[in-house]
């Protein structure tokens, strides 16, 4: 069986530097793989060759045995590959019932009715209820999104890529952001996560990841420099150089 | 479970809310509507004009308000439903104002579109340029085909026949104000279920975070083209509406200065909110009649004023900032 | 409230019966915007004739309101003109600076029982879409006939037209067009430019490729006419003796003082120069440069205007104040007098004014100022423009 | 040949006359991201300045010009403190209602004051005239234009770049916090930027006013002109406006002496193909 998700060779370069270089992973339905690197290792890009919105140099990006290498962001959304948001973007002026409810009727394919109101849709409510209540952001459903704690703004984020049901689950820094004392919910909503998803998350936090993650991928420079279990992942040479070494840099490259 | 009960009531209480403004509503509009009519029975005409306004400003939230596009090119939607009915009339003899309307919607839509594909092809100040554009490419075009349009005399030979076969549209312009009002009232109506819809919170989002759309799998550039396409026709309905009062179009209807005035107009009133738009037109021309006809050399003066006044103060329009007010007093009491 | 309702239309119907022997009349122009120049025009023509004339007509008094439409705006025009008869009562209709805002406010004029008399719109064909239309200006083919037999006296054959494009703009190049090849001459090229044309340049440069011998123009009064008589002259093509024909919109008086040495022999023919010779326009012209303020300011439509007033005293004369459109337009047709601009007489059949026109060259007068000098006249001109509508 | 020289040289002077207008309002728009739809309004005012001190007051071509961009700055300087600062950073459209309602009452005050006919501003002998350029004449007034803008350019290019101002101009513009931390003081640096767009303005207000005459309208009639051609340029970008004046001007000409009856249609169907190509401008700074 081919995997869920799987990039080849992928590689990517802005004016002769190349910020992503021959990288390679795939996902199998339930994975939990974490990416990881130090500042400036090309996490960002490689999220956005992923997502669609950068397209590579070469290389190909598959999604449920459907090549989407030049596809859009949002038909790849359509096929499965949902993500989150490094720094939350969400509408502010709306409450996080009708995030829920606006991600669930785009799934759907009801997001472009012109008449009649989610409120009134039951299978609809019930689905944004139990998201919400999934993620305990039930009590907080009709207040506007700029009026609710970060911590539960990055719940929310997490709520709307469920609500799109997704095969493939890029999660950009779940916890980033996230006061210490809140990073635990984060934690409990990715418990409850769907056995079935396949998750690909960056992090920073390592503890998080350790709970998390049953894989990791250490990127440095572009380049994939581990691929294993998170138990090897702090005794391997390389990454240590990469990590270590690098904390030279991080002054001037902050 | 109880507590996920009293959510759902809670749930339940803003909507029912929302359902008793919305009536409240449009008892508002029925009421001024009727007021205006018995207490300025000879001003019907430039009643009949604020509604045709009313409806193009309108059509500007639609784009503006709720989906963030910047544009002051919005009168050639107006402008082509205006000449459509008034050129069906003159030219072909389609004169019955029913028809005259639906033919001024469709060409609204289509002149929707077509801005809509040209204007969605930036952002910002750049989309602002090729709205401005469009609309003068729209003015010049009219111009060109004089024979069609009537050039810069205007398209005159427009002759509606009576509404239902019934009622003649007459010196006194009952029976435009009167159509005129059941055309804005049922547009009010439609667009207030278009923007509760899951489509307008769709169009919404778009404002907010067009990216955070499209990861969510739509495609923002579509939700703008369907919205504009819409807006074309509630802009068209209300260009129809002024070649059937007026009995003639003039290029003006298709002209930077209208789309700019509207667009202000909207501004006033407070954009993102169909209340808003219809304040914001009474507001300005209601303004711009009482000065100009007080004070016709100094009222520009006036006017702009007015509109320093409302940056200043009003910062989120007339309408905007008394909803503000009207929810910070409820806020504290609560 | 249904109370006030009542006692507000009880009062307005009340008041407009307790001033049965005020006539109303209604006057739509441009008081505001970029146009006001020529709205106040009006004002000033109006204030004249009722300063030299006083505003009764026997018991009658006259009572003008003013109602602004800044730019061509026709529905704004119509919706005016309709809330001056239903509201205001006025028992007639006059002003109208644009064409369209005229075209506009004819369908009312039978239902309304209300004439409607055009102090300066100026195609040919508003006439024609009522019988109530009464017009006391000119049309742009009226005074643009007769520089093509100028342009021909002074032995040029071929011409290049430039118009502003649009309606009167079309209008002026097909009335040259028509009078100039009726002479025997050859319009070897008909440009028309849009209305917001900066710099004319190019424009030049066509003339220049054309070799044509003189170039006829038309462009609105205001800034764009500055640009146009500059470039002319600076581009080298009054040096090369190519002449510059136009009729008076061109060298209008308020935009004289600016384009100064610039115009300065240009010949246009018109119906009213200010400077016109006559006791009549004397006695005019000093109630008119009273009632505008800056004297500089006084140009064609004022004396629109207060042939305008006269034709509506005759109207109100006729009628003995009763409201009767039919009556009123009657007694004018054939009317004639001597107005400010020399004789003139309300053609029976189309209802236009028919007035001399004259040949003018912009002079220089002793005190440095600028004026229109008048050195030719077309007598009797009656507008070539219905004639070719036929 | 000829024809075609010619049309250079007309596109070329008419290039530059929108240069010296415009450049002001990029400074605005890109520097302070201000959409002021009253730049032409202060043109507007040095355009009048000018034409009294010429005129009426008989001073010379040069010291009406100085006169003309002090004066302007002056009444600018009021309007920035009470009106301006307000809306740095407020929404487009909040930003549009504001100019639009500064531009309406300086319409109306100027109509007041000085009356609705046109203004000239009298050349000296020097500027008079046209000159040869031995397959065609030209204004020498146009020749002097074109020399206003190039070193118009070439100072603001300078003032950007090179002086410790530019520097601090750059850094509150990326990052006004930053900045502010770094002691630069932004509201002066603001406020001296504001002035130098008004001066700009004012400037080319009367150097164009041989082009688009000085009268009470001036300020909506040449507005969407203006900001086409920032736009076009993208704010903010002395090049780039550049580049969009002398494209602009080249199109704009071409087709008036091609079509001029379709000379509308070139110019704005140009406009957008151009800025659908190049969304941030020809050479936009920034998004």
């Amino acid at each position: 069986m081919s995997p869920l998700f799987e990039v080849q060779n992928l590689n990517k370069s802005f004016g002769g530097l190349a910020v992503t270089n021959n990288v390679s992973l795939s996902l199998a339905a339930g994975d939990r793989l974490a990416l990881i690197g130090p500042n400036g290792a090309g996490k960002t890009t490689f999220v956005n060759l992923v997502t669609g919105n950068l397209l590579p140099s070469s290389g190909t990006v598959r999604l449920a045995g459907q090549e989407v290498t030049r596809r859009n962001a949002m038909e790849r959304v359509r096929l499965g590959l949902v993500r989150s948001f490094q720094v939350t973007r969400l509408f502010y002026e709306m409450t996080p019932e009708e995030h829920v409810a606006l991600a669930v009727l785009q799934r759907e394919g009801k997001s472009g009715r012109m008449v009649g109101r989610y409120q009134a849709m039951p299978q609809v409510m019930d689905e944004v209820r139990d998201i919400l209540h999934l993620l305990g952001l039930l009590e907080l459903s009709h207040l506007k999104v700029r009026e609710i704690a970060y911590g539960q703004q990055r719940l929310l984020e997490i709520a709307l890529a469920l609500a799109l049901r997704p095969k493939v689950l890029l999660l950009d820094e779940p916890a980033a952001g996230v006061p210490q004392s809140e990073t635990a919910r984060i934690e409990q909503a990715l418990d409850k996560l769907p056995p079935e998803l396949a998750v690909l998350m960056i992090e920073h936090d390592m503890d998080l990841v350790f709970r998390f993650a049953k894989r990791v991928i250490v990127l440095a420079a572009g380049t994939v420099i581990f691929d294993g279990s998170p138990q090897d992942v702090t005794q391997d040479a390389r990454v240590r150089e990469a990590y270590l070494g690098s904390y030279a840099n991080v002054g001037s490259a902050a | 479970m109880a507590a996920s009960m009293n959510q759902t009531l809670a749930a339940g209480a803003p909507a029912s809310r929302n359902i008793v403004g919305s009536l409240a509503g449009i008892a508002t509009i029925i009421v001024i509507g009727i007021i205006g009519y018995y207490l300025f029975p000879n001003n019907l005409a430039l009643l009949t004009r604020i509604i045709a306004i009313a409806l193009l400003v309108l059509s500007i939230d639609l784009v503006t308000g709720y989906c963030g596009v910047a544009t002051l090119g919005h009168a050639a939607l107006f402008g082509a439903g205006a000449y459509a009915a008034g050129i069906a009339s003159a030219h072909y003899g389609a004169s019955d104002p029913l028809l005259m309307t639906l033919i001024g919607a469709l060409a609204g839509a289509v002149a929707g579109l077509i801005s809509g594909l040209i204007i969605l092809r930036a952002h910002g100040l750049p989309q602002l340029v090729l709205s401005i554009a469009v609309i003068h490419l729209f003015h010049e075009a009219a111009n060109k085909a004089s024979s069609w349009t009537g050039g810069s005399d205007g398209l005159s030979g427009i002759a509606p026949t009576a509404l239902l076969g019934l009622f003649e549209f007459d010196l006194w312009g009952r029976t435009a104000y009167i159509y005129g009002l059941a055309l804005l009232l049922i547009v009010f109506v439609l667009l207030q279920l278009l923007v509760r819809s899951p489509f307008g919170m769709l169009a919404r989002g778009v404002r907010e975070d067009p990216l955070r759309i499209s990861a969510m799998g739509a495609s923002v550039q579509s939700v703008l083209l369907r919205m504009y396409v819409i807006s074309g026709v509630v802009a068209g309905i209300g260009g129809a509406l002024t070649a059937i009062s007026t009995q003639v179009v003039g290029l003006d209807s298709l002209s930077f200065t209208l789309s700019a005035e509207s667009l202000v107009m909207l501004v006033l009133g407070g954009t993102g909110s169909l209340y808003g738009a219809l304040v914001g037109t009474v507001a300005f021309m209601w303004f711009e009649d009482v000065v100009s006809a007080a004070n016709p050399f100094h009222w520009l003066t006036m006017v702009g004023a007015l509109l320093i006044a409302v940056v200043l103060f009003a910062p989120r329009g007339l309408y905007g900032t008394a909803a503000a007010l009207v929810q910070r007093v409820k806020g504290g009491r609560a | 409230m249904k109370k006030l309702i009542t006692a507000t239309i009880a009062a307005v119907v009340l008041s407009s019966a307790a001033y049965a022997d005020t006539i109303k009349v209604g006057v739509i122009g441009p008081f505001s915007g970029p146009f006001a120049l020529q709205g106040k025009n009006f004002k000033a023509g109006i204030d004249a004739y009722f300063a030299l004339h006083g505003n009764t007509v026997g018991d009658d008094t006259i009572e003008v309101i003013y109602r602004d439409v800044p730019q061509p705006d026709p529905a704004q025009s119509k919706a005016l003109a309709q809330e001056l008869v239903v509201k205001e009562g006025v028992q007639y209709l006059a002003g109208f600076y644009f064409t369209p805002d005229a075209m506009a406010a004819t369908p009312i004029l039978e239902q309304g029982n209300v004439p409607m008399v055009v102090m300066n719109a100026a195609t040919s064909a508003i006439v024609t879409k009522s019988p109530y239309v009464v017009r006391t200006s000119f049309t742009t083919w009226q005074t643009s006939t007769p520089i093509a037999k100028v342009a021909k006296d002074a032995g040029v054959n071929k011409v290049i037209s430039i118009v502003s494009d649009y309606g009167p703009g079309v209008d002026a190049e097909n009335a040259f067009k028509t009078a100039f090849e009726k002479e025997g001459g050859e319009v070897v090229e008909a440009i028309r430019m849009p209305l917001s044309t900066n710099d004319f340049s190019p424009i030049m440069q066509r003339v220049k490729d054309s070799g044509a011998e003189a170039v006829f123009a038309f462009l609105p009064s205001g800034p764009t006419t500055l640009g146009f008589v500059k470039a002319f002259n600076q581009n080298g093509l009054k040096d090369a003796g190519i002449k510059l024909f136009a009729p008076g919109d061109l060298t209008q008086e308020s935009d004289l003082p600016a384009l100064g040495d610039q115009a300065l022999g240009m010949q246009t023919t018109f119906h009213y120069a200010v400077s016109h010779d006559s006791p009549e326009n004397k006695e005019f012209v000093a109630a008119a440069q009273k009632a505008i303020g800056n004297p500089a300011e006084l140009s064609f439509p004022a004396v629109g205007a207060f042939d305008g007033m006269h034709v509506i005293a005759k109207m109100i004369e006729a009628t003995g104040g009763e409201q009767d459109a039919e009556k009123a337009v009657e007694a004018v047709k054939g009317l004639s007098w001597t107005s400010p601009r020399g004789p003139v007489t309300i053609d029976p059949e189309s209802r236009h004014i028919m007035q001399n026109i004259y040949l003018r060259e912009v002079t220089k007068a002793d005190d440095g100022s600028y004026f229109n000098k008048e050195i030719q006249t077309f007598e009797k001109q009656g507008d070539p423009g219905l004639e070719a509508a036929k | 040949m000829q024809t075609v020289f010619s049309i250079a040289v007309d596109a070329l002077a008419y290039g530059m006359v929108l240069f010296v207008i415009s450049i002001g309002l990029s400074v605005t728009m890109g520097l302070m991201r201000v959409v002021n739809l009253a730049h032409g309004a202060f043109a507007m005012i040095g355009g009048y300045i000018a034409s009294y001190a010429a005129r009426d007051l008989g001073l010379g071509y040069a010291a009406a010009v100085l006169l003309a961009v002090a004066g302007t700055v002056l009444i600018a300087i009021p309007i920035e403190r009470l009106l301006y600062r307000r809306i740095y950073g407020a929404p487009e459209l909040t930003q549009v209602l504001m100019t639009i309602g500064i531009t309406f009452c300086i319409i109306g005050i100027a109509n007041f004051v000085f009356g609705p006919t046109l203004k000239t501003i009298p050349l000296p002998d020097t500027l008079r005239g046209s000159a040869d350029l031995g397959f065609r004449s030209i204004a020498t007034h146009r020749i002097f234009a074109i020399i206003c803008g190039l070193l118009v350019a070439a100072a603001l290019w300078f003032l950007i770049e090179k002086t410790a101002f530019g520097i601090k101009l750059r850094a509150a513009v990326d990052n006004a916090a930053m900045a502010a931390a770094l002691g630069v003081r932004t509201e002066f640096v603001y406020a001296v930027s504001f002035a130098v767009a008004i001066g700009l303005a004012a400037l080319g207000g009367v150097v164009g006013a041989e082009l688009l005459p000085v009268e009470p309208y001036y300020a909506l009639r040449y507005m969407v002109t203006f900001l086409v051609v920032v736009s076009v340029g993208g704010a903010g970008s002395i090049p780039g406006a550049l580049l969009a004046c002398l494209l602009l001007g080249a199109i704009d000409t071409t087709g008036r002496y091609l079509a001029p009856e379709y000379g509308e249609f070139f110019f704005y169907l140009a406009v957008i193909i151009i800025v659908i190509l190049f969304p941030r401008g020809l050479a936009g700074r920034f998004k």
